[in-house]
């Protein structure tokens, strides 16, 4: 699965994006994999409610099933016009 | 309907013509400009990333939602992303439509999507260094009335 | 701020992009164009009366009003009278603001006060013949609003 | 006094603007004294609802008093924009 980081959450995990091989059922569980893997994914998803989820670049909620999921994207609030 | 996510600069007032003429049935044109703008403690560039692919999507379905909703002709939307300088204009949305109620609404939908719902990040930079800019509240309040 | 009555076609590119250039404490241009739109019967020409004088007046009255009103730094106000084509351009105006609500509604004020409260009479003229095109109910209605 | 016609009132009445003598003290009692004087004037004072008034070119009302007035015109509800 590709996932996507943007804007601060790009910086403090210090990659634009990454190939993960995961079983997490949900975002919240990907999510959860992430944290448990180094400091830096802790940094970015201390809190959730600061971040935004897509998945296969449409916008979806934590709980988001993962399944037949090829792109996930995990971004702050966006800020455009 | 046209839809362009780029870097390069546009030139606002032959955007706004072109797209103005020969709407013979459309009695309204609006228009809407985004200018970088300088902040109190001196800005020395702004810069805007944004996620390939998903922006050109979002953009799309946000200029279809509007056309749905309310009586447009037509829409343009530009959007620029890279390094601007105070006074560069970021973005520009046009609607054009029979009446001004729509034409105007229709801006304002489209303005209130892209602000909270459009795939951009912007940075500022300063003598100070560097800050990501935080959404609004009142942005995210103002998706609320449509 | 600037306010014209002119028979004179305007270039709407030219005016928007000179507006909205050199505003860097302004992070937000709307423009709106009036067009005169084709009819169903086929709409051989409008002509535009008005009042010399009191146009004038009432117009940079509405610019006043609408700078004292929002938060904007700059209006702009064209209306011409005269022959115009289907096609052809009848208004603009133009407000400049730190944020895009107060030029919106800027805008939006001054184009209810427009179509309501400048001296300004539209008569078309199509192969059936010449009439004065009515006042709305609904524009008399959009004032209460503000 | 200087009296203005526009759009079908100055049709109606067949020029656009006359001098008047007159001692009206409202813009009512103007409008008597012109609908009294001749029939195209009758025609275009008709219906006062369908009318607009302005003094020294601001808008006014019909009960409003004349007392210092250069200049009255009166106009069909106006369609600019």
């Amino acid at each position: 699965m590709e996932v996507l980081y943007f804007a601060w959450v790009r910086e403090r995990i210090g990659l634009p994006r990454e190939t993960v091989e995961t079983q997490a059922a949900t975002v919240a569980d990907l999510v959860e994999e992430l944290k448990a893997r180094e400091e830096r994914y802790n940094a970015a998803f201390t809190d959730l409610s600061a971040l935004r989820v897509a998945l296969d670049q449409e916008l979806a909620d934590f709980d988001a099933r993962l399944e037949g999921v090829r792109e996930v994207a995990f971004f702050p609030p966006m800020t455009g016009g | 309907m046209e839809v362009r996510v780029q870097v390069e600069p546009f030139d606002f007032g032959v955007e706004a013509a072109a797209f103005a003429e020969g709407h013979t049935k459309m009695g309204a044109v609006v228009t809407f400009t985004g200018i970088v703008r300088d902040v109190a403690d001196g800005l020395d560039r702004m810069e805007i990333e944004h996620y390939p692919g998903m922006t050109e999507k979002a953009l799309e379905a946000q200029a279809h939602a509007a056309v749905g909703r309310f009586k447009l002709g037509d829409v343009l939307v530009i959007h620029r992303h890279g390094t601007m300088r105070p006074g560069e204009m970021i973005m520009m949305v046009a609607t054009a439509a029979p009446h001004r109620t729509d034409a105007f609404q229709g801006a304002e939908f489209l303005m209130d999507y892209l602000k909270s719902r459009a795939p951009f990040w912007k940075k500022e930079y300063t003598a100070d260094g560097a800050e990501w800019v935080a959404a609004k509240d009142e942005d995210e309040d103002a998706l609320s009335r449509w």
